[in-house]
């Protein structure tokens, strides 16, 4: 459909353009350049990686390019008027009156998470050319790179739910590839097999909503939108017509929100986090910090009219979302004290920022959480290349601070600088991007009235400031330990991170040749390949936050404008489908504060809406101070606690755990992150995969196999004749059940043949006789 | 009328037969109280064709006795080969076969 | 139902082709054991070959229509005819017979099992060729009875002959089984030609008369046709032959059951009971969708305790077709094309495990899951085909499995009419969580044997490291076929929905649409 | 003691009696067949040893031609010719049966020729009894007179009984002839008492009067109950029905090899004639009596026969078994043939049922004389390995044993499904229940049949001796006609059927 043929009188015509009209293209790309490597990428002189690397770059140049095309597309629009999304839809398959569609639904946020995967993707590709020389699977790390990027970015432009169900699945099983990357070792392999197992079970909820969502809203969609119930659109706007039945459409926000739980590593669901850091780095840096975990939140916030109204979230007070948001944030913050492997701090640390952005968009704060999708990707991705960079330069592929890290602010200053500047963004500290989206996501979840989970979004900024700076203190402050003091040796490496974090001796014997020269010399900076793409990253660690500046006032939120889609009434010309041709009836807009809208969850008079109306917290420096001091209180304990523990290791704190029984219970408990594991793997998967599947193949065996068996075996000792056959027929097991049932019968009835003559008569006559006696006596 | 007696008779040979086959272990016996039976059946047939005035049961029972003694020059024959291989004409050591 | 006539020699040629093969095999001297082989590649390819011509002539845009019929005298005295015609249901499983069965031809060229007998074993795969061709082609319940039954003595003596450790009892236990199920179907059939009045015995006039005969008495033919075709499927409570019988039997054989043999009794299903009886049908729907939910679950929990790899495919199967009854039950066009993916889709993974397996077989001298380890090392390319298949058959999006099991789950929603929704939507729950009990016992088997370093201790011993040779070029050309067609329909499900859906609708028709 | 008034009217009645017009086409097949046998006694007399084995020749071209005139008469104008007014009748059901019977002879012919060549037996005999019991036969399918089934009836049993005790040094011979024997004359005269007491109540021997006047109610009917079901009785042993197989088994194991298949094949059937004339042409009315009589014959026969089949070691007595419930199968549309509507199909099933059935025992015996020529042994296990050295026997053994299992598309299909059809055509739910009990045998006789499948393809020989077997031609040709007509028979079951259909029963009382 043509967006641009809108004939309106109030209205002015929306800009398109090429990219945004082709912007289906940017998953395409990677997904053919995935088939090349696969095909042809042993044979090229880069073993495939450039077809990678070129792919991303190309499916980035796409996405800019759309997303300044989008920005005219905004720009042109009216001040009040409902921006549409571009929207194009092939039919793919046709089934029992059901179209599945596949096609892309572009709007600002889309838009947003293309360019940040994109982005980010290819930085990363460009890292791993480097960082993974010389391993034994290049190729087949490149491809599943390449096709992870592509299923994301299909997920992300999805214009129905089965197309964003199959981006969703794609990542989760490149996940599982590169998680398990160095297979050969059985820990890795394992760590693969959770995250996979785990989210798969999240994806149940999936499913199922989808599902719900579908019948729900078909008919609906169907009669007004001429959509079908698995587009997103038909179903946002279903979700704020006021027709759904508020049950039904709970029900299915939680069984989406279970997907995201599990997707997103919320809690109770985020043990596989962690552990999945036992892939390579960059996919650390990319899966499993930036892009493909924030999938979850991109759901919550894609189909954000469904989970408005179905978890009532303009009701304040607090919602499941809120709840588990709040919840992860706090426990996976105080996990990431006791982590002494540096990516494991950065994983929980990811973790408990995915809670703020579900915290966020639980309270109503959709914007500054999609917004920190935005900043999130860089400061992390920065920082998690920077460990690789450390582990890869300095550490002899070792992510242990405490053994082998320290005072590397010297001879990695490169990657310290940027290493400083992603933690101050994650942070939170003025100036850097993390401030603009985390502090305005604590602000307005606040404002709309959730103050507990206000002081707990408090809270863990206090917290990650702290955990931060405890990591920084000892990568990179003190003196140097272990291999970044140069003389450690692969033994060592080997045998240091035995139990949870054996990868690192993968990183070694995998890129084994390559780094056989740096081991002759000690820590150094890493190369450009590496370093590079760490200073894009902190550059844009530093500046992505100015994108929405709220403390600059009005002009400097740009996203606001861009992203937020506008809630306001659209009359569908039913008969040409698409919002494009949509004409505005002016209506008094919405007050800020009174959630009930109209387009919140009452139904309109007339028309349809596609956005909840979301309110936005004026922004005071008051509060904006308040939580700098609390950010930087965190820091200055943590710095000096750090300092005494580690450097000048004072007696009153050193084995302090030891000595006081609570902290020794409390660092206990964090130090076996909470038992979940204990409680997921010994408790629910052995009760599962043990005793209920032995016991049900032991009723398959014994009860059912068996029950012809049985009943052969009673029978035979009620007539108690072939005892001795028993052996034979269950030894030679030719002979099927029910025939030896019916055997042992034959048995039973072989007396009759007993070969006397006289009795052969006798059998014969009192036959013949009682026949005709009864005969007799029924005829008469 | 008379022709209860007769069929009464004709009842009891039949029992008597019966009994005798079912009971007899010996071979000569047994055929000997087949022929009764077949007596008996010819008893039956002359009875009722004289109370039907008839011919057919008399030529049926004519046939019946051509018959039986065909029947019993065989069946002697068997058992003087019986007799011949296993030196007895007791029936139950005709038990070979069984099951 | 009307019917399209020209060139209706299509189909018997198609069905009986093969049977030319096997008296050529017969007439030839013993010893040539290649000229067999030969002949029987040619029969094979020349059976496709017309199938191929037979889809080309095939007007799809009349799907929902029976072509190529023909309808000749048989047994006028018994009201049956030779009937026989293919609609949107019936092609793709005829294709998928022939397909199957050519690439086993292949495979065995170089995999004749133990012990030999070439000329009997490429016999049997072409009879047993027949006998499934007919089955989907067959329009008329005692043709129908007829291949259906012609297909049990050929697996009968492939497992038996061919078959492994305990092969006669499993060879008897499958053949006593299904015989079994299709003596009570014969009945059912016999009640059903009577109470439409004994007029004939062709599956149209059924359909058209079928709805007439009372309910209960229709509940109880159809509780014979149930019996016939579950055991066949199987579903949950008459499942245990399968185990024993993909266990025992030959590669060649597994394939050939898992790909088309279970899927005569679904496609009985679809085909006689549920239009033939619709009323029968909906009081059987929840009870149908249960047994399946639970062989769903059952089938899983089946796998998560073997340690045997071929014996863990088999019991996926049970899982996986009960998805596909799941589909079945719900009598919603939608889900009854979801089953018919399924079946297909299961049809090329499940086959293609197979091939996996027995080559492992080959290779390792052992299926034990706990003496295989590392095979990505040892065998990139089978590891990776394998892993490929295990990805479909988890019902990975964008490969064949997904298309058979997401929409069968969705379909269990809301079912058609008259049937209880919350009933089924429990099923969707469950079946949904069978999902991810099939992901956990998959990727399990996949970890433990594709992963890790290689054992080579003990087990391989006799096992040289010649003998762990990668896939071999008659492996290759009898896969890739199979590997092609598991990712082009995940990629192009239409390709075949496009084809069901206007035969399942006329099915349904009997429903109320 | 006669009065003088009766004397005298049987006199004139005597004297009334006109000499009755002989149609001798109609009697054609017989005739031949008497002659060929006093030929073939004749000739033996006078033949020296070594030309012997010419017998055979006659004997079976004597059955050939016998076959000429049967066509004639099928061919012919004239559907039913009636002579003795009515006590003998040639109409269609006879001319089939009457083929059957000459083919199936023919058939034990060639196996028997080489089976008795070797061993001394005594030839001219054999064939000669052979041939008198086939006439007997012949008779049998014309008869419709209580004297002449009577005759008939101990006309192909009496050389039966002979035939039986054949070998004459052999214990299990002489058992299984005296066994037989004794039995036979046993049941027939249990059958004479019930044909004494027809002739009391109805007046008459001849069928189609005794039809008018038996019913299972009114006067006298207790009587004809009596009557009735010891009628049956005699011929259910024929058929070897349970309870009245018991000498089944015995004498099919004792009998030499060649004699069980005619014993299994022709005198069964011999008897399911009778049964079917007795009750198509006499009893129509009394169905009442006979339909739950052979219910449960039926039903215990398929049952019982099973499962002792299953219990067997010598194939021989495993066959003899087999055919014991396979003649469950024939009784079973009987059960319900007096039920409007059912008749004709039940006649029909029947007859095909006995064709079928016919042709793959016989092939069955056929593959055991010769197998039995290489292994000398009656054991089941016998058999393993065969088709590692004799595929052709293995592959023909599987079909028969496959067609007896009733797997299409085999002959034994089409006839059990034939049966099942006409069974369940009643639609009575007496004819449902029987036809589960009939479902779930033809399942559990799979059992023995397949452990024969499964010793020829999937066990090792025994002996390990892997010579191949020397088949001679009068067996080859006697495989080939068989295992071709099984195969015939289930691909296009209209061949057998047409015949089934042509064969009515004249006089039966049509429903």
């Amino acid at each position: 459909m043509n967006l641009l043929a809108s004939e309106s009188e109030v209205l002015a015509p929306l800009a398109s353009g090429w990219f945004l009209e082709h912007a289906w293209l940017i998953p395409v790309i990677p997904a053919i350049a995935f088939a090349l490597i696969i095909l042809i990428g042993k044979r090229l002189p880069m073993k495939g990686s450039e077809l990678g690397v070129l792919s991303m770059l190309s499916s980035l140049v796409f996405a800019l390019g759309a997303g300044y095309q989008w920005i005219q597309r905004t720009n042109s629009a009216t001040e009040e008027q409902f921006v549409a999304p571009v929207i194009k839809s092939w039919s793919w398959w046709r089934s029992g009156g059901f179209d599945f569609g596949i096609g892309q639904h572009i709007d600002g946020l889309s838009i947003l998470v293309l360019i940040v995967v994109a982005f980010i993707s290819t930085l990363v590709q460009i890292y791993s050319l480097e960082y993974l020389r010389g391993d034994r699977r290049y190729t087949h790390f490149f491809a599943a790179l390449t096709l992870f990027s592509g299923g994301m970015l299909a997920m992300v432009l999805a214009d129905n739910m089965i197309l964003f169900l199959l981006g969703w699945e794609i990542m989760g099983l490149c996940s599982f590839m590169l998680i398990g990357h160095w297979w050969e070792e059985d820990a890795n392999s394992r760590a693969a097999l959770k995250a996979f197992f785990t989210v798969r079970i999240g994806d149940v909820g999936l499913l199922v909503g989808i599902s719900m969502l579908y019948f729900a809203a078909n008919d609906w969609t169907q009669e007004n939108l001429e959509l079908s119930g698995f587009s997103i659109r038909g179903i946002s706007a279903w979700a704020l017509s006021g027709e759904p039945n508020s049950t039904v459409i709970m029900i299915a926000a939680v069984a989406l929100f279970i997907a995201c739980i599990g997707k997103s590593g919320q809690f109770p669901l985020h043990t596989w986090l962690p552990d999945a850091m036992a892939g390579p780095t960059p996919v650390s840096s990319l899966l499993h910090s930036s892009t493909m975990v924030v999938a979850g939140v991109y759901l919550v916030a894609r189909l954000y009219p469904v989970f408005y109204v179905g978890l009532d979230i303009p009701g304040g007070g607090g919602n499941l979302i809120v709840i588990i948001g709040g919840i992860t944030i706090v426990i996976s913050a105080a996990l990431a004290f006791v982590q002494n492997d540096i990516k494991r701090v950065l994983a929980y640390s990811t973790v408990s920022q995915l809670g703020y952005m579900m915290l966020g968009l639980g309270a109503g704060a959709w914007l500054p959480a999609v917004f920190h999708i935005f900043t999130h990707a860089f400061f992390k991705a920065c920082l998690f290349l920077g460990a690789g960079s450390i582990s890869h330069s300095a550490s002899h592929h070792s992510f242990d601070m405490k053994r082998d890290m320290g005072g590397l602010r010297k001879v990695m200053p490169l990657t310290f600088t940027t290493w400083i500047i992603s933690t101050l963004a994650l942070c939170g500290v003025f100036p850097f991007s993390g401030f603009f989206s985390k502090d305005e996501i604590i602000d307005n979840v606040g404002y709309n009235g959730y103050n507990l989970f206000m002081i707990i979004g408090l809270v863990g900024a206090f917290m990650t400031a702290a955990y931060m700076t405890r990591a920084t203190y000892l990568t990179f402050f003190g003196e140097p330990r272990g291999a970044s003091a140069g003389h450690a040796d692969h033994g060592d490496t080997h045998d240091t991170h035995d139990s949870h974090n054996s990868h690192a001796s993968h990183d070694a014997h995998s890129s084994h040749n390559a780094h056989d020269v740096e081991q002759s010399h000690g820590p150094h900076e890493s190369g450009l390949l590496i370093t590079v793409p760490l200073m894009i990253l902190s550059v844009l660690a530093f500046s992505s936050g100015f994108l929405n500046a709220t403390p600059f006032g009005e002009s400097w939120e740009r996203m606001k404008l861009w992203v937020e889609p506008r809630s306001v009434e659209v009359v569908e010309e039913t008969h040409s489908g698409g919002p494009g041709e949509s004409l505005i009836i002016t209506l008094p807009i919405a007050k800020e504060g009174q959630s009930k809208s109209v387009c919140g969850s009452a139904q309109p008079e007339t028309g349809i809406c596609y956005a909840p109306q979301l309110n936005h917290a004026p922004f005071k420096w008051l509060k904006a101070m308040m939580s700098m001091a609390i950010v930087f209180l965190g820091i200055a304990i943590s710095w000096i606690l750090s300092t005494l523990l580690f450097t000048k290791s004072d007696p009153r704190l050193v084995g302090l755990t030891q000595r006081v029984k609570i902290l020794g219970l409390g660092h206990k408990l964090l130090v076996n992150k909470y038992y979940l594991d204990v409680l997921y793997e010994k408790v629910i998967v052995r009760s599962i995969a043990y005793p209920v599947a032995r016991a049900a193949y032991w009723f398959n065996q014994n009860i059912l196999d068996g029950l012809l068996h049985g009943l052969a075996n009673s029978t035979r000792r009620i007539s108690g004749w072939v005892y001795k056959n028993v052996d034979q027929l269950v030894v030679d097991g030719t002979v099927n059940n029910s025939a030896t049932l019916t055997k042992s019968l034959g048995t039973a009835a072989q007396p009759t043949q007993s070969g006397k003559l006289s009795q052969y008569a006798a059998l014969l006559f009192s036959a013949a006789a009682v026949a005709a006696l009864v005969l007799v006596i029924i005829n008469t | 009328m008379f022709v209860n007696q007769f069929l009464l008779l004709g009842a009891i040979l039949f029992c008597i037969g019966v009994y005798g086959v079912v009971a007899r272990k010996n071979a000569v016996l047994m055929l000997m109280s087949i022929e009764i039976i077949l007596n008996s059946v010819n008893i039956n047939l002359l009875t009722f064709a004289l109370r039907n005035g008839s011919t057919d049961g008399h030529v049926f029972a004519l046939y019946i006795i051509a018959v039986a003694a065909a029947e019993v020059g065989v069946g002697l024959g068997l058992v003087l080969l019986v007799y011949r291989n296993k030196k007895t004409i007791s029936i139950d050591d005709l038990s070979e076969m069984r099951g | 139902m009307n019917m399209l006539q020209e060139n209706n020699w299509l189909l018997s040629v198609g069905t009986f082709l093969p049977m030319v093969g096997v008296v050529l095999m017969m007439l030839m001297p013993k010893a040539q054991d290649q000229s067999v082989k030969l002949v029987a590649l040619i029969t094979s390819i020349a059976t496709l070959a017309v199938g191929i011509y037979t889809a080309f002539k095939f007007d799809f845009d009349q799907a929902e229509k029976m072509q190529f019929v023909a309808n000749e005298k048989w047994i006028s005295v018994i009201k049956s005819s030779y009937l026989i015609g293919v609609d949107g249901i019936s092609l793709p499983l005829y294709l998928l017979s022939m397909v199957i069965t050519l690439l086993v031809v292949i495979y065995s060229l170089d995999h004749v099992p133990s012990p030999g007998k070439p000329k009997a074993f490429f016999s049997l795969l072409l009879v047993l060729q027949t006998g499934m061709a007919g089955t989907f082609i067959a329009q008329d319940l005692i043709l129908f009875f007829v291949f259906f039954e012609l297909v049990l003595l050929p697996m009968f003596f492939m497992i038996g002959v061919w078959g492994g450790e305990q092969r006669q009892y499993a060879s008897i236990k499958f053949f006593l089984y299904t015989m079994f199920g299709s003596a009570l179907m014969l009945v059912a059939f016999l009640a059903l030609f009577f109470k439409t009045g004994a007029e004939s015995f062709s599956i149209p006039y059924l359909i058209e008369n079928g709805g007439s005969i009372g309910k209960n008495l229709q509940i109880w033919i159809f509780a014979g046709m149930f019996v016939g075709f579950a055991v066949k499927v199987p579903m949950f409570p008459f499942h245990t032959w399968l185990p024993d019988a993909h266990t025992q039997a030959p590669t060649q054989g597994s394939v050939i059951l898992a790909a088309v043999l279970l899927k005569l009794g679904t496609y009985g299903f679809v085909r006689i009971a549920l239009p033939i009886l619709p009323s029968a049908a909906r009081e059987w729907a929840p009870y149908i969708g249960g047994l399946a939910v639970i062989g769903i679950i059952y089938g899983a929990l089946g796998c998560l305790a073997q340690t045997d790899m071929k014996r863990l495919i088999a019991f996926s199967s049970v899982a996986h077709m009960g998805f596909v009854m799941l589909g079945i039950s719900t009598l919603t066009s939608f889900g009854i094309n979801a089953a018919m993916f399924g079946m297909v889709a299961h049809g090329l993974i499940t086959g293609m495990l197979f091939f996996v397996a027995g080559s492992v077989k080959e290779r390792y001298h052992t299926l034990e899951i706990s003496k295989i380890s590392g095979m990505l090392t040892q065998m990139p390319h089978l590891g990776w085909i394998f892993g490929f298949c295990t990805m479909a058959s988890l019902g990975l999006p964008g490969l064949a499995g997904f298309w058979g099991e997401f929409p069968a789950i969705l379909s269990a929603y809301n079912p058609g009419a008259g049937l209880n929704e919350t009933v089924f939507r429990v099923f969707m729950v469950i079946a949904a969580l069978g999902t991810v009990l099939a992901a956990a016992y998959l990727l399990w088997l996949y970890q433990r044997i594709a992963f890790g370093t290689p054992k080579n201790s003990g087990h391989d011993s006799h096992s040289t490291h010649d003998e762990l040779h990668d896939v071999t070029t008659y492996e290759w050309v009898a896969w890739t076929p199979l590997l092609i067609g598991i990712l082009v329909l995940g990629i192009v499900p239409n390709l075949l929905f496009s084809v069901f859906d206007p035969a399942v609708q006329v099915t349904l028709s009997a429903f109320g649409g | 003691m006669l009065s003088g008034d009766k004397l005298q009217n049987l006199n004139v009645l005597a004297a009334q009696w006109v000499a009755p017009t002989i149609d001798y086409h109609g009697l054609a097949p017989e005739l031949v067949v008497a002659g060929g046998l006093c030929l073939v006694l004749i000739l033996d007399l006078f033949m020296d040893e070594r030309k012997k084995w010419l017998l055979s020749v006659i004997s079976s071209f004597t059955l050939l031609a016998a076959m000429i005139p049967v066509l004639t008469l099928a061919l012919s104008d004239v559907q039913v010719r009636s002579m003795f007014d009515g006590r003998y009748v040639v109409d269609n059901f006879s001319l089939v049966m009457k083929g059957l019977f000459l083919l199936s002879g023919y058939v034990v012919i060639l196996l028997s020729s080489s089976h008795v060549e070797e061993g001394e037996y005594w030839r001219g005999e054999y064939w000669f009894l052979l041939l008198s019991s086939l006439l007997g036969m012949l008779m049998m399918t014309s008869s419709r007179d209580l004297v002449s089934i009577f005759v008939a009836l101990e006309f192909l049993s009496i050389p039966a009984y002979m035939l039986a005790a054949w070998r004459k040094r052999d214990t299990k011979s002489n058992e299984a002839g005296v066994k037989y024997f004794m039995l036979g004359v046993f049941a027939s005269a249990v059958m004479l008492y019930g044909m004494s007491l027809l002739y009391g109540v109805t007046n008459s021997t001849l069928l189609v009067d005794i039809a008018a006047q038996v019913t299972g109610t009114g006067e006298f009917s207790a009587v004809h109950a009596l009557a009735v079901v010891f009628v049956v009785v005699g011929f259910a042993f024929k058929v070897s029905a349970v309870p009245f197989h018991t000498w089944a088994p015995d004498t099919y194991e004792g009998a030499p090899a060649p004699v069980t298949a005619f014993l299994s094949v022709a005198s069964k059937a011999a008897g399911f004639v009778a049964i079917v004339v007795l009750v198509y042409t006499a009893f129509p009315l009394a169905q009442d009596i006979w339909q739950p009589f052979f219910w449960v014959l039926s039903a215990l026969t398929m049952t019982v026969g099973n499962i002792l089949a299953l219990k067997q070691h010598n194939i021989v007595r495993m066959i003899a078994y087999s055919s014991i419930s396979q003649g469950g199968f024939v009784l079973m549309p009987l059960a319900v043939a007096g039920m409007s509507g059912s008749a004709n199909s039940a006649l029909r099933s029947v007859v095909l049922y006995m064709i079928i059935y016919a042709t793959t025992n016989l092939g069955v015996f056929a593959v055991i004389l010769a197998v039995s020529r290489k292994t000398r042994s009656g054991e089941i296990s016998s058999f393993g390995g065969l088709f590692s050295y004799a595929p052709a026997l293995g592959v023909m053994m599987t079909l028969f044993m496959a067609s007896l299992a009733g797997i299409p598309p085999l002959g034994g299909w089409i006839a059990k499904f034939v049966a099942f059809q006409s069974l369940l055509s009643s639609q009575s739910s007496w004819a449902y229940a029987l036809a589960i009990i009939g479902a779930v045998n033809s399942v559990i006789a799979f059992g023995y049949y397949g452990n024969v499948m499964r010793e020829i393809w999937m066990r090792p020989v025994p002996d390990g001796d892997i010579t191949q077997i020397k088949i001679p031609g009068s067996l080859a040709l006697a495989l080939g006609i068989t295992s071709v007509a099984t195969l015939v028979f289930g691909i296009f079951p209209a061949v057998g059927l047409h015949f089934a259909d042509l064969a009515e029963i004249a006089g039966a009382l049509s429903r």
